[in-house]
């Protein structure tokens, strides 16, 4: 008998059948890979095993006993934890007191402080994390809350731990932490349900797969009966092209971006580097390199850079979203649920945001324009939504993140700086958004790819810039891309001279 | 030799009902004359909360006594809470006399106005006599939480019970704004077209020149006060009578009473000093409002 | 591309629909209760004399005795009744469509009651001096009656520019910089009239306000209060300026990050807010003839609670303009059948209460239906 | 990895203690603008008789005359003035206390006005009954008064219950529930006191609260306003349920997820709030011996107001117990310090409003500054 069974799950949502007669099952101690297209229903079926939603039909049998978590805390009384894809956290709080704030630590009723600490500090050490567990949350980029995240289900002693995308902000380094961690617990008797856009981790650490597609189940595999393209087929239901970068092949512009000393005190210094219109530049870096902040100071965000920033030639105002704006930056941000996208709004109104003066006549909003525009993004990006007038935060996380990156498509900048522009986004529409970049610089657009998986980076700039600890620590040309080189300049060991 | 100069706390209900700002100037005056008269400094220092609030008054009373204040006057918006505050600062030599509003239980040497009780009664005494005793009435009551409003209810209330042929619809509160009050009025009457009186124990409406949308004296109306604002009512019939509340004799009074007691040593010869309420009619409207002139804040 | 965002339109504009409609729902049942219970009432004739005002008809009864001539209506379902209900009801409707806009943006606007107060008592003092007995009563009463309006409606303006100004300036939570001018400005209109009260306007201006149609019903404040409410839901729901005022208020930082100048927002709602006051003020300088510093004491809350109860939602991002409208209409139609239905008044306010929460809770019940039946049909 | 989180230790608590700085140094500025500016007062001199009664000193004059020893004093800095400072303060600031657990669990509490008049009357009541002209005038003491206080306190008690309740059991946003039960509340007071003051306690009561020692120093409300601060301190500093009202105003969802009873935080932080109504209810009908329905009228905006000036956010998350009572000592400040500075009473309101504007901005300075220097320590 199965350790954990799903059976006949269904879930609704207004406008969406997230579930449809999913039934499957999974092996004690196991690592079962979940995969599909954005939208396809893995988030809503761990939430539904964590007790954050309920099933409306439907049940799930554990060790034959038929469980229905109806809240997290019951969830977690049954030896289910969860990694939310969204991360959440309060923001107001220490490290430390998110880490223990289902079960905090108390001494007679009194919250002790050191032993939350320390057994915050021993949960990061189990994952090989270095945070300052006294830091609030809101002062850590969303890599290392990310890793708090694993931590924080880890820390539960759960028995079943669902991980929804716990790789999608981690670059190559903490991941791999991550995956020997996993193979601890599963040598523990743990049992993991993975969720995961990333191909090669699947097959690298799960035993079996199962693949949904638009809330149906399609198929559970072990690993070893099956390979990528299948898989790939089985989800997306055609084949997927892999796009090759055009833009390499063009000739490059004139230089529209040019960075001189940018600093910024306590986040990065003396950053200078030039990109030239077709061209894309990307950033590599292990987490908090600085990256981001970088991003941040040149679309004017950073009220304590200095340096000089050109566009075009003409010298940009710092500290100026305005300015930034006006002189054609874009920046598409990493988190995208507290910078990319106003939640309560819905993905049409999201999406024409940045371009609303464009879109309206004597400020009245043409309404059409504004639905064909919409539509053409969501359609090209196959976002899966019930319309493009539901409310964004009830598309899935992939979906949210396309919105965003539309929004800036449309926005139609010289200079877009992308932060993460596929994070949980899947393989066929990662593929789109390739193309697309590609095809800016193709138009001639300047495009800095800022991004943790090595892949992608790879794949898309003519030049990537690697930095460490708020400092480029080199700089290499596409020839000199390799995997070693990069993981070597970010790590802090010396490349050999190019 | 300078100048004895002596410093009266005058705390009123609320900052701002006109009729306190009178009893103000009414003080101000008593200073500057009595001042003139005894060759002595007299400053009128004004701590009035900004809405009616007995706690706060009793604050101000404690905080008067602490920063020098020779003598108090104080209109008790609640004497129950008043009765410690006045009776502390009367122990620390600083006499009080009350004004409008009484705390009957206290230490204050002096009293002077009406009881709201007898207020009430002639209000409605007043009201039977113009409806010719029989009829549909309203009260109008302002702020339900006000203790001294309450007492003037149940003044009208009382008197009702001398005539069997009116009857009291009800009594109706509001915001104290002149707008709600109009408003109220209105609605009143939309629902009630048969009421033919209104006795008004607080004259908020009045402040307004479109409240009463009857045809003047198809209703008639007896209300508490005599402003400025009101007497216009009176000029086009709407009103059939104003019972004036000696407003600007509050201040005046109370600091005569305090200068008497502080720098002449004399007591008033009765602790109750009673202000009647003076009927404003048609007739003596013109004469009345002359009084303003002088009892109006500059 | 065209063909799949047909079925998507009639799904946000039904939701869009039933969210006020949960309100209706509820002002309809207030209504009809109130037109069955309230019973009816005699109420004596009018007619309009040779001379063009309205006087009473009277009759000689069997003992000779004249007596008015009543007709019998429905208390509550009558035209001096129902335009007396959207008369008092539009002084906060007004301001609500104001305080819709600032709560939408994530704001909340103390200070509107004593921006009332202070336009008020502006206004009025300009227009007494223009009135009767002012001192340029000679003034045509056109520019007289525009210079009113100008006093009354700028001083709010500039107040609201006030409230912008400092919460984006100072960059101080809005509740605190508009408790402060909730203070400061009542305190400025009391030592301006030193509390008196302040009237004598030219008659030009009243009867622009009082103009009557009809048999008396006086319907300019609900013609301003419709005008307001309109233009404020156009604003709202069309505008690329309405639009940034939801996004700001649905994520400040996101707005931020997608270009939008959220201090020129937030300075907009805050002015749009004091305009709303003094257009509400105007109307009630002329309406009631007087103007006092105390005016408008504790409509924050009032105004407030209109636009919250007609679903704006205090977290940001949520409101409309028509919401605000219906809520004021809500609270409105409780003190009305207060009297109507003769409950005794010692408990208007516990009824008051009672009914908000009420009607809340059943507007909120039914945008929770709406999305049950959106879900089943969905399947 | 345990060597690079002890620097952080002292920068959080660092960053705490100068927090709360930014609000002491105003309070201090204002001591020392006070005590230089308010000059210094004569006030007769006391002594204790031999019956244990404090009465004036008297002496006898040039011209005969019995004549009041007089002593000069600071007007602001003696003993009587600072303890009347913190008496006054402490209605607001012990409420304020509470509103803080409220509104850092990202809540708003409007009805804790109407709270504070309902205990008072209740307990009034109760305590009327065993006064001396009640109907169990008979009762011990001890009995008397503390079926008083449980009445008193219980009532409050038992409206935060409600309001809590309502707003986990109905889902509506505490600000409808609140300004709900606001209106309810009161009405019922008004309902049971008809409006009348109610007076007349056993002397026990009024002898325990108003306790004197010294030279007439009442520091009763002041003790009972320093424990309610330490206790609401230590509960949210030092307790995990403390650390629960943080989380859930900080992000509810995540702390659901993290499995804490978000509904029984919110109950208990309502209750609390209920709770400190009733304290300073009870204290206030004990020092000052009589309790009307119109009791506290507009506390509510006064008691958020303090609350904020200490640092407590409105949009959830943020605030101590020290900084409501900092905040509302600050307001207090302005109060007596324009009696004691002797400025016209009619700029009173624009004086307050500046005062609290420019406070929170102090403070906010402070708080940046902090940063500031923060950041180029660690630079
Ligand atoms: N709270 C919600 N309200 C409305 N619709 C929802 C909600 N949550 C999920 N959905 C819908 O349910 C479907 C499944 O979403 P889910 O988050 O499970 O996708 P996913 O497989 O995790 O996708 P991704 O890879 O993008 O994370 C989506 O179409 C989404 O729009
Ligand atoms: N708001 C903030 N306040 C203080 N420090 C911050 C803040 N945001 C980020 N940091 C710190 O700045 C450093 C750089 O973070 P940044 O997000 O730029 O890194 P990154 O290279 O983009 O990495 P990631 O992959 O995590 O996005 C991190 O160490 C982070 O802790
Ligand atoms: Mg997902
Ligand atoms: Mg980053």
């Amino acid at each position: 008998m199965a350790y954990l069974a799903f059976q006949n799950i269904n879930k609704r949502f207004p406008g969406v059948q997230a579930l449809d007669q999913v039934s499957f099952e999974i092996e004690r101690g196991s690592c079962h890979a979940l995969i599909g297209e954005n939208g396809a229903g893995k988030s809503t079926l761990g939430k539904i095993l964590a007790g954050v939603y309920t099933a409306d039909e439907g049940g799930m049998v554990l060790e034959g006993q038929p469980i229905c978590p109806t809240n997290p805390l019951a969830a977690r009384h049954l030896g289910i934890a969860m990694v939310h894809q969204e991360l959440a956290f309060c923001p107001n709080l220490s490290v430390a007191e998110n880490l223990c704030l289902g079960d905090l630590p108390r001494h007679a009723g009194w919250l002790d402080k050191t032993k939350m600490r320390k057994l915050a500090r021993a949960m990061l050490a189990e994952i090989d994390c270095d945070i300052n567990v006294d830091l609030p949350i809101n002062e850590l980029s969303t890599g290392q809350e990310q890793l708090v995240q694993i931590a924080a289900a880890l820390g539960t002693k759960a028995q079943i731990i669902v991980m929804d995308e716990p790789t999608s902000s981690l670059s190559l380094h903490e991941s791999e932490n991550l995956f020997q961690l996993l193979a601890k617990l599963k040598e523990r008797g743990i049992t993991i349900i993975y969720v995961s856009h990333r191909m090669e981790e699947l097959f690298r650490l799960c035993d079996h797969i199962t693949v949904l597609r638009d809330g149906k189940h399609v198929s559970t595999e072990p690993i070893p009966a099956t390979n990528p393209e299948r898989v790939i087929q089985q989800m997306v239901g055609r084949e997927v092209k892999q796009y090759t970068s055009q833009h390499l092949h063009k000739d490059l512009g004139e230089e529209l971006l040019r960075v001189e000393n940018l600093c910024s005190p306590g986040k990065f210094k003396d950053i200078s580097f030039t990109l030239r219109a077709g061209e894309i530049l990307g950033f590599a870096g292990l987490i908090g390199a600085g990256r981001s902040e970088v991003a941040q100071a040149i679309f004017g965000l950073d009220e304590n850079a200095t340096g000089k920033v050109f566009i075009h030639g003409k010298e940009l105002a710092l500290r100026s979203v305005v300015a930034a704006l006006k002189m054609g930056i874009g920046l598409l941000p990493e988190d995208r649920k507290r910078l990319g996208l106003v939640l309560t709004m819905n993905c049409r109104e999201n999406t024409s945001l940045t371009i609303l003066n464009r879109l309206s006549k004597l400020g009245f909003v043409r309404q059409g324009q504004e639905r064909s525009m919409v539509q053409g993004y969501v359609d090209r990006l196959h976002v899966k939504t019930p319309s493009i007038d539901a409310p964004v935060a009830g598309l899935s996380g992939g979906n949210q993140q396309k919105i965003a990156l539309a929004k800036w498509l449309a926005r139609q900048c010289k200079v877009l700086i992308v932060d993460e522009p596929t994070r949980g986004v899947d393989v066929g529409a990662k593929a789109e958004i390739h193309h697309l970049l590609d095809e800016l610089a193709c138009q001639g657009l300047a495009l800095m790819v800022i991004s943790s998986e090595l892949p992608e980076v790879m794949n898309l700039s003519r030049r990537i810039i690697v930095m460490r600890q708020g400092d480029i620590a080199g700089e290499l040309a596409r020839q000199d891309f390799s995997q070693t080189n990069l993981m070597r300049l970010m790590a802090g060991i010396e490349a050999k001279a190019a | 030799q300078t100048k004895k100069s002596y410093t009266i706390g005058l705390v009123a209900k609320s900052q701002g009902n006109p009729v306190f700002q009178a009893a103000r100037v009414g003080a101000v005056d008593a200073a500057k004359e009595l001042g003139k008269k005894y060759d002595i400094n007299i400053k009128i220092d004004w701590r009035t909360p900004n809405e009616e609030d007995a706690q706060k008054q009793a604050e101000a009373i404690e905080q008067l006594v602490l920063a020098g204040a020779d003598g108090i006057a104080v209109s008790c918006s609640d004497a129950n809470k008043l009765t410690d505050a006045i009776n502390s600062a009367v122990k620390n030599g600083v006499p009080v006399a009350t004004f409008d509003s009484d705390a009957p239980a206290s230490k204050r040497f002096v009293t002077y106005g009406v009881d709201d009780i007898k207020c009430g009664e002639q209000v409605m005494e007043e009201l039977a006599k113009v409806m010719g005793g029989k009829g549909v009435i309203a009260i109008l009551a302002g702020n339900q939480n006000a203790p001294n409003l309450q007492k003037r209810v149940q003044g009208v209330k009382n008197a009702a019970k001398k005539y069997p042929g009116i009857t009291i619809r009800d009594t109706y509160y509001h915001k104290e704004t002149p707008q709600d009050a109009a408003a109220k009025v209105e609605q009143v009457m939309q629902a009630n077209p048969d009421i033919t009186g209104w006795a008004m124990i607080g004259g908020w409406p009045l402040f307004t020149d479109n409240a009463l949308k009857w045809q003047a004296g198809t209703i008639k109306c007896v209300s508490v006060d005599a402003l400025p604002a009101e007497l216009a009512y009176l000029k086009s019939g709407h009103v059939q009578i104003l019972l004036a509340q000696q407003v600007y004799e509050w201040g005046y009074r109370s600091t005569e009473h305090l200068i008497n007691k502080i720098h002449l040593k004399k007591n008033p010869e009765n602790v109750k000093d009673v202000s009647p309420l003076i009927p404003v009619t048609k007739e003596n409207v013109d004469a009345f409002a002359k009084n303003w002139e002088k009892w109006l804040p500059k | 591309m065209s063909a799949n965002n047909s079925p998507a339109t009639p799904v946000r504009s039904r939701r869009l629909r039933l969210q006020e409609g949960g309100l209706l729902v509820v002002i309809l049942l207030l209504g009809v209760l109130l037109t069955v219970f309230g019973g009816s009432v005699k109420v004596p004739k009018f007619e309009t004399n040779a001379e063009g005002e309205r006087v009473r008809v009277f009759r000689t009864n069997e003992s000779g005795d004249k007596e008015p001539v009543l007709v019998e209506k429905n208390k509550f379902l009558n035209a001096q009744n129902l335009a007396q209900v959207a008369k008092d009801t539009s002084f906060i409707a007004i301001m609500a469509v104001g305080a819709t806009f600032v709560i939408i943006s994530g704001g909340i606007d103390l200070s509107v009651g004593a921006i009332y107060a202070l336009a008020s008592v502006l206004g009025a003092l300009v227009l007494q001096r223009c009135g009767p007995e002012g001192a340029h009563a000679g003034l045509s009463p056109w520019i007289s009656v525009s210079l009113g309006m100008l006093a009354c409606v700028g001083t709010a303006v500039l107040c609201g520019f006030l409230n912008g100004g400092m919460i984006v300036a100072l960059r101080v939570h809005p509740f605190i910089i508009t408790l402060g001018t909730m203070a400061i400005l009542r305190g400025v209109a009391f030592v301006i009239t030193k509390g008196q009260s302040i009237g004598g306007f030219p008659q030009a201006f009243r009867d622009l306000i009082r103009w009557e149609i009809g048999d008396g019903l006086s319907l300019v404040p609900l013609v301003v209060m419709i005008i307001v409410t309109i233009v404020g839901g156009i604003y709202l729901a069309r505008l690329a300026t309405g639009r940034r005022v939801y996004a700001i208020g649905g994520n400040e930082l996101a707005s931020k990050f997608s270009g939008i100048q959220v201090n020129r927002v937030k300075l907009s709602v805050y002015i749009i807010s004091g305009l709303t006051a003094g257009i509400a003020a105007l109307l009630s300088i002329g309406y009631y003839g007087g103007a006092t510093s105390g005016d408008g004491q504790g409509y924050e809350l009032n105004v407030i609670a209109a636009a919250v109860v007609g679903g704006a939602s205090l977290a940001g991002g949520k409101g409309s303009a028509l919401g605000a409208l219906l809520g004021a209409l809500v609270i409105q139609l409780i003190t009305t059948g207060i009297v109507i239905l003769q409950i005794d008044q010692n408990y208007s306010q516990i009824i008051m209460g009672i009914v908000v929460i009420v009607a809340v809770v059943l507007d909120q019940l039914n945008n929770l239906l709406a999305k049950r039946r959106l879900l089943s049909h969905s399947k």
